[in-house]
């Protein structure tokens, strides 16, 4: 019931603040403040009031179930683990971020912007408790319109191509996963007789442990490119260019982990055979993302592209994770996820607000801001620093354990991966530099001395965000607790190293019947 | 006492907390407390912790303490656990020992200046974050404070940000570390995947267990380590950016680039000298690069202008020689020379500045001169810096270390005559460039006026460092002075064991005590001021390149610079666009080219347009006959 | 007595082949309409003739419905043919072609 | 009967014909009177007394009737600017297609076989009766298209906006 909750807060908060539009303006920030921030608290209720999870796999914590279209085998089945708990928190937290990043940005139709705003964020918050196929389709198109619209309407000069490329992209993803998804129906109603979209009883199905290549390639296509993976990325850089600072924070904290989440929700458990398949070229497309995302980053003039570039980069590391066969590195990749919605989606909101005061994102245009704006930069640092990988935040830790899952399997991508983090090095403090350190730009633009530095609420949510870094980075045990048990299939082994092989087959062998580790093994070929 | 040992590195972190949290609103002198003080008080703790230690040495010869387990999956773990021994021991007492001296003197340095909290902020930042690093039992807590000191050098190079040859300093500094850094931290990775464990001393126990002397993978673990520790070092082919650290104010130079974060990498060879004991190749490739590194930066000193250049380039030149003596397996003397040098370098950089300060920040020893009679005291402790950086025999601490190594570079089992004679040439070459730097700098004819003498906060540290640069060796005297080995004995208990000194160490110590005389008094001929000897010689062709080539540091940063910055640039530059993102474009014109083809097709005609219908009625009827 | 029927599908199926041709071939506005007319007799008549084979009211019934549909179109039509005459000065259809792509 | 039906074919395609390849609006439109009077006696060949009657009276008068007005409202008379059509390049293409279409669906009925039973008349009765009773919706819904089409011709007939366009 909690996870109805989870997902109506967000729906109702856009309709109550599109309707407080006859208010006033404040009144419309008002409800989508509270709105996000009473995500925030459900899902820490809901993280607090279940703490075992089920037994078997995944780990529920909790469910709720109802008929939907009962003929078609389409129920309204919403699950979630832990990972999807500290997912949506996540999402609460960034749609408070959001709304704090608008408050003096937007003043066109301030109602339909909150209303997108806050659907966006429910339809991300459906695809993370979606266990059903259908349903998670559903959801996958119903946060992909709000965003189009976000990025179309209140977006800056390049909007609307910005807005059709992401539009065109995300779609043509989506729709191979539909087929996909009906390929993988008709498939396992075949097998089995029994026609149904439901998630646990697809898992393990014989037609899907049978699927070729490509079925699975089908899911890979939408979440690859949502991920996005090099080199289906170029919609990134120009819709996260484009948006407004909040679609910005919500595109890159949670849209960009919706991909992630369907690699390790939907993927691996379902596709295994394929997925052993797939991984070694999603391993190098992870590798080259981090290489080459941290390379383009660098040379972009524009503060927003920049750290859209930077998303590349990181969330090669997810993908790298996601596909290494390990523990170690789902785990790490989850966090990634995490952390990286926090640095990120920091990092846009500090473009933001930069835009805010200097009018311009233009880098060329910025510069020597230091004397003006020493909190700034102070908190630019910090997330920059987080960025590129500075032990002692969330990023390092998330990125070791990647690194040190995949290094059995392919030493060379994990040598890659850490090569990498010299090109973070490179854009972190080129991007320092040039803003802050560097010359200021010859005389012309407003006078930098006299912008206003960051205050108030913005710099309370930034506060915050520096904190859960922190704490992702120094003490990440009970975040790495909570999702490690749901990242993975049980039969995943903590570390592929070729040594442990042998022992965790023996370990699979015995696996009691009734896990569907166990269950796997006698279902009929 | 020692389970205290926590409160250590978390004394300076907690300095940096209130400072980097409420330092704007604190008082100059509050400031001033809080950031001097809290390192102060880790040094008073350091060394009860230190007299306990060495009064009930704890089983094992090492403290452990686990604070948490920083995170753990499926069993594999990285703990924040400290360990302290005799090795992490002496480094701890330095860095806060010096650390506090150096605070203590930039109350005074940094005074007036508008940052001055976040100066000391960041400098307790650093203490902490090096104390982390020489504490750490985890490699992944090693890396941490590793990379945590890289960030304050960072932040610190760029401190006086209002310049921006300061800022492009740091960036350089950063990025030129992270290179060793990754380097590391795949070294870690490698070791962590293969033994399935970040502690140090077990990795290197199963180290020891798991692979033969000579492995691949050994030698593969311990070249990556090696990276690492060039880097942060600043030994060849890395070196290039510790002179360019000099930007930094001068207290930052003395405390982490020369007495302390430079020494992370001897640091780190020293902690896993049992990997490099089964990696012979790589054994021999610390020492060669030491040798080469000593050389080179000792040959660069000559030619600066800038005092802390020539203060750097004799960094990294002393450097060289502890990753010479880490070469031949001699840990422990490694080690005794970053004891000692942090204190005669720290010394000389502390005189620097205070000589620097009374010049305005003029930095060019040609701009100076004859301060000798007006400032006494800067004087005499930075020539007795100078001279124990020169090794001055029997009277100044540098000797006894300096000795220890070249003794150990050619008596050492891994040892060899040729890295005896580069050490040899290296210390005529420091004798050159310490006797250079008082020359230019206190003797000859006034050219400026001071602007103002050290007062008591800089005095003070200034003359205890300097008692320390004559005392400190005296923990070591050689056998054939009837001394006893204490700091090598204390240290080597946790480290390799090392055999004790031959015969013939006097020999070798009188050789290299009258070549260092002789370089001291060539230095005198070459460069008291007024002399032409010099000047004659920089006027040959030969000379004149050879200057030239001593000035840019051998070509290393243009050779960089054509190498990796500028393709790296122009490439990028040219990527701007994303070399991706045309494939798409050209599958967007080619549907609008298909849609063009088609366009044709649009007549606005109805009557084409019935013709169509009628096509595909007949089409239709076609299909329905012919079945 | 089935000469009638065997040739009333044929015959309806020539109408229905010339009124096409006069669609597809005339330009004036009116005529094309009047070849629709043509058509949609055609059809009317393969009703007529399947209804009186088969002996039932339904093909009569449809055919009344095609006359009411035509009714309608052609007072559509032609009113649409005023106003094209009016915004185009003209009734050839391949000059009222503004939906060219 | 049987005779009639032949002449009255004969009469509708040969009108239908010269209806099409007629240049003159004018005469065209007689034509296509002449052509929908030799349907409107094919029906009744046809046992549909009932559908001859309306064929004559609606189709032949009232929307012949349509015709003849806009014509004249139009001032149609024969235009040599639309001679050219004649020009076989204009006309062999769609006439071939219609020639095709009309073939195929010869064939088609052709491959049916010949009727087996004769006409059955159908009293108008019958023809009420499934109209008013089988096809009651559908009346209605042609009256609805009727009074749609009556508005759309009315609002599209007035002429206020139009001279002013173009």
């Amino acid at each position: 019931m909690i996870l109805l909750a989870l997902l109506l807060v967000p729906f109702a908060g856009g309709v109550l603040a599109w309707a407080a539009e006859t208010v006033s303006p404040l009144a419309v920030r008002w409800t989508a403040l509270c709105a996000a921030a009473l995500e925030l608290v459900v899902a820490a209720v809901a993280w607090f009031a279940y703490p075992a999870p089920a037994a078997g796999w995944p780990p529920w914590v909790a469910q709720f179930q109802a008929e939907w279209v009962p003929q078609l085998g389409i129920s309204f089945h919403l699950a979630a683990d832990g990972l999807s708990l500290a997912l949506i928190a996540l999402t609460g937290f960034l749609g408070v971020a959001g709304v704090v990043a608008s408050w003096r940005e937007i003043t066109q139709r301030v109602g339909l912007f909150h209303f997108q705003l806050l659907w966006a964020l429910a339809g991300v918050t459906g695809v993370f408790l979606a266990a059903d196929l259908f349903l998670l389709y559903f959801m996958w198109e119903l946060m992909l319109v709000p965003m189009y619209f976000l990025i179309a309407l209140w977006g800056h000069e390049d909007r609307r191509r910005a807005a059709m490329k992401f539009f065109l992209f995300t779609q043509a993803g989506g729709l191979l996963m539909l087929i996909a998804i009906a390929s993988l129906y008709v498939a396992h109603g075949r097998r089995t007789g029994v026609y149904t979209f439901e998630y646990s009883a697809l898992l393990g199905s014989p037609a899907a442990l049978g699927a070729s290549v490509w079925l699975a390639l089908g899911f890979v296509a939408a979440f690859a490119v949502k991920l996005p993976a090099v080199p289906l990325h170029p919609w990134l850089p120009d819709a996260h260019t484009q948006a407004p600072t909040a679609g910005s924070i919500v595109l890159a904290g949670l849209l960009l982990k919706s991909g992630a989440y369907g690699f390790l929700r939907f993927v691996l458990p379902l596709f295994p055979a394929a997925s052993a398949e797939i991984a070694p070229y999603a391993l190098w497309a992870g590798a080259a993302g981090t290489v080459y995302g941290a390379f383009l980053a660098f040379p972009q003039r524009d503060l927003k592209r920049f750290v859209a570039y930077t998303s590349v980069s990181h969330m090669g590391y997810v993908l790298i994770g996601a596909f290494a066969g390990s523990r170690l590195a789902l785990t790490g990749a989850a966090l990634e996820m995490l952390c990286h919605g926090l640095s990120t989606g920091a990092l846009f909101m500090i473009a933001g607000a930069l835009m805010d005061r200097a009018g311009t994102r233009d880098m060329g245009r910025l510069g020597g801001l230091l004397a003006a704006l020493p909190r700034m930069n102070a908190w630019t640092t910090a997330f920059v620093l987080a960025s590129i990988g500075l032990p002692g935040l969330g990023n390092f830790v998330a990125e070791f354990l990647v690194l040190a899952g995949v290094f059995s399997v392919s030493p060379a991508v994990a040598a890659v991966g850490a090569a990498a983090m010299i090109a973070s090095m490179v854009y972190g403090v080129w991007l320092l530099y040039d803003v802050f350190q560097g010359p200021a730009p010859v005389a012309g633009d407003a006078d930098a001395s006299r912008l206003p530095d960051l205050r108030g609420p913005e710099a309370a949510v930034l506060a915050v965000m520096t904190a859960g870094l922190v704490w992702l980075g120094v003490y990440p045990q009970p975040a790495v607790s909570a999702i490690e048990a749901g990242v993975g299939p049980p039969d995943v082994p903590v570390a592929a190293a070729p040594a442990r092989a042998a022992r965790t087959a023996a370990e699979r062998a015995e696996a009691p019947a009734g896990v569907p580790g166990g269950a796997r093994e006698r279902a009929p070929r | 006492m020692l389970p205290l040992t926590w409160a250590i590195p978390a004394l300076p972190l907690a300095g940096f907390a209130v400072l980097g949290l409420a330092g704007r609103r604190l008082t100059p002198r509050a400031v001033a407390w809080v950031g001097a003080g809290s390192v102060a008080a880790a040094f008073a703790l350091a060394a009860a912790v230190a007299a306990a230690f060495l009064a009930a040495p704890p089983a094992g010869g090492a403290f452990s303490q686990t604070l948490w387990t920083w995170w753990t999956v499926g069993g594999l773990a990285a703990h924040v656990s400290l360990r302290l021994d005799p090795l992490s021991l002496v480094f701890v007492l330095v860095v806060t020992f010096v650390g506090s001296l150096v605070l203590l003197y930039s109350t005074e340095y940094m005074e007036g200046d508008p940052d001055y909290s976040r100066f000391f902020a960041w400098m307790d930042l650093f203490a902490g974050s090096m104390l982390v690093l020489v504490l750490a039992a985890d490699f992944l807590l090693l890396y941490l404070g590793w990379e945590a000191v890289g960030l304050c050098s960072y932040l610190l190079i760029g401190f006086w940000y209002r310049d921006c040859a300061n800022g492009r300093a740091a960036m350089k500094a950063f990025v030129v570390t992270r290179v060793g850094d990754v380097a590391l931290l795949v070294g870690i990775l490698l070791l962590f995947t293969q033994l399935g464990t970040l502690g140090i001393q077990s990795a290197m126990s199963r180290a020891v267990d798991a692979w033969p002397t000579g492995a691949a993978v050994a030698s593969v673990a311990a070249a990556l380590v090696l990276g690492g520790a060039v880097g942060k070092s600043a030994q060849l082919p890395l070196q290039v950016w510790l002179p360019d650290a000099m930007a930094g104010p001068t207290p930052v130079s003395a405390l982490i680039h020369a007495a302390t974060m430079v020494t992370a990498g001897v640091y780190l060879i020293a902690r896993t000298g049992a990997l490099f004991a089964i990696a012979p190749g790589v054994r021999l490739a610390v020492a060669v690069i030491g040798a080469l590194t000593l050389l080179i930066a000792g040959f660069s000193a000559l030619a600066q202008s800038d005092i802390k250049k020539v203060a750097a380039y004799s960094t990294v030149s002393q450097l060289g020689y502890m990753f010479v003596a880490l070469g031949v397996g001699a840990a422990s003397a490694a080690v005794f020379h970053m004891f000692t040098h942090a204190f005669f370098k720290a010394l000389i950089f502390l005189g620097a500045g205070a000589v620097i300060k009374a010049m305005d920040e003029d930095r060019d020893m040609f701009h100076m001169g004859g301060l000798k009679d007006r400032m006494p005291l800067t004087f005499w402790t930075f020539t007795i810096g100078c001279a124990s950086l020169a090794a001055l025999p029997l009277v100044t601490a540098g000797f006894y270390s300096k000795d220890l190594i070249l003794f150990e570079s050619f008596a050492s089992p891994y040892g060899d005559v040729w890295l005896w004679l580069a050490g040899l040439v290296g210390s005529v070459l420091t004798a050159l460039y310490a006797s250079r730097m008082v020359l230019l700098t206190f003797f000859g004819p006034l050219k400026r006026e001071p602007s103002g003498l050290p007062g008591p906060r800089m005095a003070v540290p200034m003359v205890t460092l300097a008692v320390l640069a004559v005392v400190a060796g005296f923990v070591q005297v050689p056998g054939y002075l009837g001394g006893k080995p204490l700091f090598t004995g204390l240290v080597g208990a946790g480290l390799p064991a090392r055999s004790s000194p031959l015969v013939g160490a006097a020999l070798a110590s009188a050789i290299a005590g009258v070549l260092v005389l002789a370089g001291i008094a060539s230095a005198y001929w070459l460069y008291e001021p007024g002399r032409p000897a010099l000047d004659r010689l920089v006027a040959t062709p030969w000379g004149a390149a050879l200057h030239r080539a001593f000035l840019a540091g051998f070509g290393f940063d243009a050779a960089y610079e054509a190498v990796f910055v500028r393709p790296y640039r122009r490439l990028a530059e040219l990527d701007r666009g994303d070399f991706v993102d045309p494939a798409y474009r050209a599958a967007g014109r080619l549907a609008a080219w298909c849609g063009g083809a088609l366009d044709g097709l649009e007549t606005g005609r109805v009557r084409n347009y019935a013709f169509g219908i009628g096509i595909g009625v007949v089409v239709v009827l076609a299909v329905v006959m012919l079945r | 007595m089935s000469g009638q029927i065997a040739l009333g599908l044929p015959v309806a199926a020539v109408l229905f082949a010339i009124g096409l041709a006069g669609v597809l071939v005339r330009r004036n506005v009116v005529v094309v309409l009047m070849s629709i007319e043509v058509m949609l007799n055609a059809g009317g008549l393969a009703f007529v003739t399947a209804g009186a084979r088969w002996g039932l009211p339904d093909g009569q019934v449809a055919m009344l419905f095609v006359l009411a549909v035509a009714a309608a179109e052609v007072s559509v039509g032609l009113a649409l043919v005023l106003r094209v005459r009016d915004a185009f000065d003209t009734l050839d259809t391949d000059e009222v072609s503004r939906m060219r792509g | 009967m049987i005779a009639a039906f032949y002449a009255a074919a004969a009469v509708a395609v040969l009108s239908t014909l010269l209806m099409v390849t007629r240049p003159s609006v004018v005469h065209a439109l007689l034509y296509l009177i002449v052509s929908l009077l030799g349907t409107a006696v094919m029906f009744l060949a046809l046992g549909a007394p009932f559908l001859a009657a309306l064929e004559v009276i609606i189709y032949a008068g009232a929307v012949m009737v349509l015709f003849v007005f806009v014509v004249m409202m139009l001032n149609l008379g024969p235009s040599s600017s639309h001679a050219d059509w004649l020009s076989p390049r204009a006309w062999a293409g769609p006439a071939l297609l219609a020639a095709v279409l009309g073939i195929e669906l010869l064939w088609i009925l052709a491959s049916a076989g010949p009727p087996s039973e004769g006409v059955r008349a159908i009293a108008p009765a019958r023809v009420a009766e499934s109209l008013f009773g089988t096809y009651l919706i559908a009346v209605e819904l042609g009256s609805m298209l009727l009074a749609a089409g009556i508005l759309g011709a009315y609002h599209l007939g007035r002429r206020e906006t139009g001279r002013a366009r173009r």
